[in-house]
């Protein structure tokens, strides 16, 4: 479609592993915000066409 | 008769002054097919776009875009007009169809009867309209699967343009018939008024005519019961292999079917209208779950009810329909108005009439 | 040109919950442009659309009457997105209100006939309209009748005016309910066609029945007054379909050749009878 | 195409002669050229109406959803597979279905056909390799291979899968096709360049839902574009609305979607809608082998989990 690689992410975690899905958090939406907002598939305005 | 010449090498360079007063609007090719839109600047419909028969999709977009913002509101709350409605800003420019075939302008003077009744005014359409000027292109050559001659107008049909314009090689004979045509070739800086023969006009006309192989009987159609037509015993039949897309009421120039949706984004929002189809089941769907069209035969029926029935009883104007054989050649499923129209038209004929 | 399509401004000046399972609830409204009432003029049976910004507009039977100044009052149910949100929304808050639209009650035939209303649910509204209007002018009208339904007591529209209008001798109220388990229940029990069959006035050239309920109320109530002698230009109805634009231009609601949104919702029987049912 | 015709119509005669079916599902002769339209008979009668040639390229599976009664239904191997999902799907029976195989040699594409003609074609006929077309003054003959659907081209189950009867003996299936070479082309591209190209896809769309309502897979009782508690999706032609149509479409259609091709055939405007699908059509074969509706005993790998099944995705 277009989304650039690194704002979709997709882990195994446990229920058990809470500084592991810590440690994915921060890295995911480090890498995310890097990106900027992905306003490629937002509506930037109300436009009918 | 009194024609305008304009040679086709003028044709371009007119259009190009015609930009400066008027927003242009004509067939052009996009990838495979063409299309009838706004022209970008510079972008004038060529000889071989004007010789085309059908734009893909039907020049109904030019009064009646597919989707038209009728109110902007905020619903912020510290604006002392939070949620009242306001007609947005339009851009007076009026507009002009290039090119149209006489069937497509025809289609407008039939859908003036929906939007202009004498309670209500649909002042976004009426507004279009009035803005409009209609070129129409004669049509020298029609498609097998153009029938309207029998659906109310015809390849030199002139009601509903504002000029007609004839092809003669190296040139377009112009036929202005009316004010609103008479100012957009002034200001296309086309003026070279020549006396034509009637009879080569009319000899073009008739040739064209004889070429149109398709036709719908619409003779019976005003004098069938109604209720008699809606429960006859070919609907199953004719609905069997409908999919229920909105292909032939989206192509058509006389569909005008619309739904009304809000949109927010954060505290503006739009109020708009865009097409819609009596052929999706959530038409007609109440809010208590009923729908009175649930089945698809009763859709298919509503459809063509509407065109050749419905209409024809509301507003003596003939059937709803201008035989630009759009819905004809792309429906997916080869469900052909002209075979259901005949169906119709010969309801409850004698059997001794018919030959199989 | 006037935009038809503009919904005047409106504030909501009281909320009232009508009935026990709270889906109910009748909002009074009035104008922030105090000339846009006299524009918003009605007669009762004709509806308007309620518009609320970011959702849309649903169509709904205007249940006030006329003759009732300074405001305009609707009953809605709770059921879609539109209503769903009315619903949570406050005294204060401003929307919108488009109309009046549709035709109406045919009061000009109405005018010095007996009148006998049959409603059922929560399509009483514009006979609200209608009753209060006819008492407004009530040497207009011969004998007034109302036949009204609910399933439970709890479940009837406007109870304190039912009960006002139950102490006037000049209308015979019938309000009937399915099943009562209030023991102080006063009224009648049983079906609106039960009740219809035993409380209806003989049908003559001078009596006309307004019929406005749910499709199965109807189904059973159109054999009593076929009985009971009423011909079907006697019988008047109210229909419903899915509505969009409210002035016969969007085509969602069309019956055959007609519009239910501006040849209707008003019809009589005889003129259904020529129509597809496709409502 | 070989004319299968006759044998059809014999076919279906004596099916319901026999009362085998209450109904028999096929096609009838259109009335533009190169087209033909689905119907239904009930009686032997009837069957003289039905025929079969390249232009019969509507997925009948289509026509199967939620019916009741007894049905022979005559089946391509694109439809045979959607008729095995549909019945995986519980949206049909076997037991109800008496399935009339139809080896396939490939649908005609009349757009395609129509370009390359110098005028409007009035008449189009096929003879075995060759597709003769007449307009009011021109005559041309094309082959039948380079007129064909572009899934069709590339098809690998011209042979019905399952099936009660079978109108011929199977066709040779292709083995020497590249099935995904456009897809890889797309896949090459970058995140950008996809963007730009799938903006330009489906510029053309009007939003008729052709493409959805062609396709057996689309029966949802409502889809979520027309649903308006929540609303997914707006209704005018805003890009992003578009967008979120195809590419919400192609997911549900994904482990599913058998590359029958209705969708593009059905479309008014000329999009090839089938990209979307087809790089789900060939992650399911590289991730799992999977190629849907080719037996009835298989579940789907969407609805199934195994401890082997590749992960690499996953972080």
């Amino acid at each position: 479609m277009g989304i650039e690689p690194g704002r979709l992410h997709f882990s195994w975690i446990s229920s058990a592993e809470s500084t592991k899905f810590a440690k994915v958090a921060q890295e995911v939406s480090d890498k995310v915000k890097a990106l900027g907002p992905n306003d490629h598939f937002a509506k930037k305005e109300l436009k009918v066409a | 008769m009194k024609c305008i010449k304009i040679d086709k090498n003028e044709w371009a360079g007119g259009l190009e002054a015609a930009a400066s007063t008027y927003r242009l609007f004509g067939p052009v090719k996009e990838d495979e097919f063409y299309e009838f839109k706004a022209l970008e600047e510079g972008r004038a419909p060529d000889a071989a776009a004007m010789a085309v028969r059908n734009t893909r999709t039907s020049p109904r977009s030019v009064v009646y875009p597919q989707a038209e913002v009728l109110f902007e509101y905020t619903t912020d709350e510290r604006d002392p007009d939070a949620h009242v409605m306001k007609e947005p800003e339009r851009e007076e420019k009026p507009r002009a169809a290039i090119g149209i075939r006489p069937c497509d302008a025809y289609s407008f003077v039939l859908v003036r009867n929906n939007f202009e009744s004498p309670e209500y005014q649909d002042v976004y359409w009426l507004r279009n309209y009035e803005e409009t000027t209609f070129i129409g292109q004669a049509c020298h050559d029609p498609c097998s699967t153009c029938f309207c001659t029998t659906a109310g107008c015809g390849p030199f049909h002139e009601e509903g343009l504002d000029v007609l314009l004839a092809d003669a090689g190296d040139h377009y004979a112009a036929k202005v018939l009316t004010d609103k045509g008479e100012t957009f070739m002034k200001a296309a800086g086309w003026g070279d008024e020549i006396d034509f023969p009637d009879e080569e006009w009319e000899g073009w006309k008739t040739a064209a005519g004889e070429k149109i192989v398709s036709e719908v009987p619409t003779d019976r159609l005003a004098d069938i019961d109604t209720l008699a037509l809606h429960d006859a015993d070919f609907w199953d039949d004719v609905a069997f292999s409908c999919i229920n897309c909105g292909t032939c009421t989206y192509l058509c120039p006389t569909c005008w079917c619309f739904d009304i949706q809000d949109e927010n984004k954060g505290r503006e929002g739009i109020r708009y209208r865009c097409w819609d189809s009596c052929m999706f089941p959530i038409f007609t769907l109440h809010g208590s779950g009923h729908n009175p069209r649930d089945a698809k035969t009763q859709r298919v029926r509503q459809r063509f009810m509407h065109k050749l029935k419905y209409f024809v009883d509301r507003y003596e104007a003939g059937i709803q329909c201008v035989g630009c054989g759009r819905c004809v050649q792309h429906c997916p499923v080869n469900i052909d108005i002209r075979k259901v129209c005949n169906l119709m038209n010969s309801f409850g004929e004698t059997e001794s009439c018919s030959v199989a | 040109m006037k935009n038809p399509y503009y919904p005047y401004p409106v504030r909501i000046d009281d909320i009232v919950v009508e009935t026990e399972d709270k889906n109910l609830k009748t909002f009074k409204f009035s104008f922030l442009n105090p000339e846009d009432e006299e524009k918003f003029a009605y007669r009762p049976g004709q509806f308007a659309e309620l518009s609320v910004t970011g959702l849309g507009e649903i169509p709904i039977g205007i249940a006030s009457s006329p003759t009732e100044k300074g405001f305009v009052k609707f009953t809605v149910n709770k059921v879609g997105k539109v209503t769903t949100h009315l619903h949570r929304m406050k005294v204060g808050d401003i929307m919108g209100i488009r109309g009046p639209l549709g035709n109406w009650y045919p009061w000009e035939n109405l005018k010095g006939k007996n009148v006998v209303i049959i409603g059922g649910g929560f399509a009483f509204t514009t006979l609200r309209s209608s009753i209060i209007y006819m008492l407004e002018n009530r040497e207009d009208f011969g004998d007034i009748h109302v036949i009204y339904g609910a399933r439970s007591p709890g479940m009837l529209l406007y109870r304190d005016e039912l009960a006002e209008w139950e102490k006037r001798d000049d209308i015979n109220m019938h309000i009937t309910v399915d099943a009562a388990d209030d023991p102080d229940w006063k009224y009648n029990v049983g079906f609106v066609p039960t009740i219809t069959e035993e409380k209806a006035p003989e049908a003559d050239e001078n009596t006309y029945a307004i019929v406005c309920g749910p499709p199965i109320m109807i189904k059973f109530t159109q054999p009593v007054l076929d009985n009971r002698g009423y011909g079907h230009d006697h019988i008047i109805m109210s229909l419903e379909n899915r509505m969009k634009c409210g002035i016969g231009m969007c085509s969602h609601c069309n019956v055959g050749p007609v519009f239910v949104c501006k040849d209707g919702p008003v019809f009589t029987l005889d003129q259904l009878n020529r129509l597809p049912k496709e409502y | 195409m070989i004319a299968y015709t006759d044998k059809i119509q014999e076919i279906a005669r004596r099916l319901l002669k026999d009362c085998k079916v209450e109904t028999v599902i096929g096609f009838r002769k259109g009335s533009v050229p190169m087209m033909n339209e689905p119907c239904f008979i009930t009686s032997a009668d009837a069957a003289d109406g039905l025929v079969w040639d390249g232009n019969c390229g509507i997925n009948l599976a289509n026509y199967l959803t939620n019916r009741k009664e007894k049905i022979a239904v005559f089946a391509k191997g694109c439809d045979s597979r959607n008729i095995a999902n549909h019945i995986i799907e519980n949206k049909i029976d076997r037991e109800q279905l008496y399935i009339v195989g139809v080896p396939c040699q490939g649908m005609i594409e009349k757009r395609r056909i129509r370009q390359m003609a110098p005028g409007e074609i009035t008449e189009a006929t096929e003879d075995g390799d060759e597709i003769r077309v007449k307009g009011r003054d021109f005559e041309e003959v094309y082959n039948r291979d380079e007129a064909l659907q572009k899934n069709c081209a590339v098809c690998v189950h011209r042979n019905p899968v399952i099936h009660d009867e079978m109108v011929a003996d199977e066709v040779e299936e292709q083995t020497d096709v590249d099935r995904f070479a456009d897809v890889r082309e797309i896949e090459a591209m970058s995140p950008e360049e996809r963007r730009v190209f799938f903006r330009k896809l489906l510029e053309p769309c009007i939003r008729c839902y052709a493409c959805r309502n062609a396709c057996p897979l689309c029966y949802c009782p409502t889809c979520f574009v027309d649903e308006s508690q929540p609303q997914w999706v707006g209704k005018s032609q805003n890009p992003t609305d578009i967008w979120t149509f195809h590419f919400l479409r192609a997911y549900h259609c994904a482990g599913r979607c058998t590359d029958c091709g209705a969708c593009e055939r059905a479309c008014p405007v000329g999009i090839n809608m089938r990209l979307l699908t087809k790089k789900l059509n060939k992650d399911a074969f590289d991730q799992w082998g999977w190629e849907a509706g080719l037996n009835l005993e298989e579940r789907p790998p969407l609805d199934t989990y195994r401890p082997n099944d590749p992960e690499e995705f996953i972080k």
